[in-house]
């Protein structure tokens, strides 16, 4: 397991070619990143995260070891980044490696989840009608529920 | 006791965190205190049902005991991924 | 939309760094990655897949046509290789891209249950005991009827 | 027509492909002519429930209709991904 939150951009190629590579007992490695937006209704020139040192890191593997008491896994990573990035940078990712897809697919999505609601970041947009913060969406929230 | 403000709760009261020194025995007796300081502290507060905190760093409910706790953050729903 | 079937490995890394990158439409990624396995009661010294040229291509074609024609999004990669491969080496990859995480999750699970059901690759693997195929799994036919 | 065997289909019956000449209605019927051949054929489509069929390159139906039909292939279910 292991779980990075820096502010300089991470090498996803890198990392996923990394992700438990050459292990034979690992049949599935499901690999997620989130990128900022900036798109119709919202022109983005800016995202801004801030985050809460200390807390981060700590609530970031708690969700980890939530997802690998809750299924069998091989591998976890997690990598999220602070501080100011441009539309079609990449935010975060996540990599779970499994026996099976289904064990690799539900951990990364349950991952997700809780990163979402869970982890203590924050965006502000910085756009064309100025700046403001992103609120949580209802969905997000109610996502937690399927676990 | 550390009492510390993110995303736009910080921006509300204008500094990133401060010392508190306290008797309160509850995050909402925190709350009941704070807001009473002065007005930047009642808009950041008005709300709490918007607002999130964590207790020694540790998501924690508005109920939550403050006996020997180190630090409080108040902060609004996370929105990272 | 790509579709690769070869016979040579390919490169996870740079082909993952590449899908979707740079594009402030695309706020999520999902790549999924199978990998040869060989573990505890199962030791495979070599898996071959055959296929069936020309079906192979169509039918995953046709697979992410319709991931595309059932979720919003920005791209989709199928790669899939056939010959001998050993424990650990990556046997396929699927990407999808979109706008929000879910679109992406569900379709990258979707291509995977279709995928390996429904394209023409079958598994023989060589171990200790032996040659033998791969039989299908109940719980991947069973996985189609949730979509 | 072009009649194409994949996996363990293709080592009963010994050959990847053959040109059949064959006036048979459905997949059923091209399927109990190839029964009637040889042993190897009879072992190799003896349960057609662990066979699938494809006809033109697409999956079908076992009652799919061959007129105009150029490729029939056989083989156990996929096992890919």
């Amino acid at each position: 397991m292991r779980i990075v939150v820096q502010e300089t951009p991470f090498d996803f190629g890198a990392e996923a070619e990394a992700f438990g590579a050459g292990r034979g007992d690992l049949g599935a490695v499901v690999t997620f990143t989130g990128v900022v937006r900036s798109e119709g209704d919202r022109s983005v020139s800016v995202m801004e995260i801030e985050h809460y040192p200390g807390m981060t890191e700590a609530a970031l593997t708690e969700i980890a070891q939530e997802a690998a008491r809750r299924w069998t896994l091989g591998d976890v990573l997690v990598i999220h980044r602070y501080g100011p990035m441009k539309p079609g940078e990449r935010i975060m990712m996540v990599a779970t490696a499994s026996a099976h897809r289904k064990d690799a697919f539900e951990a990364a999505e349950f991952l997700m989840d809780y990163l979402k609601s869970r982890a203590p970041f924050w965006k502000r947009e910085v756009g064309a009608d100025g700046e403001s913060w992103v609120s949580a969406k209802d969905e997000d929230v109610a996502a937690l529920t399927r676990w | 006791m550390n009492v510390l403000y993110f995303a736009w709760v910080r921006e509300r009261i204008g500094i990133p965190r401060e010392d508190v020194v306290t008797d309160a025995a509850t995050v909402n007796d925190l709350v009941e205190e704070l807001r009473a300081r002065e007005e930047r502290y009642a808009l950041a507060f008005a709300d709490v049902s918007a607002l999130r905190v964590a207790v020694d760093q540790k998501l924690a409910d508005f109920d939550a005991p403050l006996e020997g706790v180190r630090e409080v953050a108040f902060f609004p729903p996370m929105t990272g991924g």
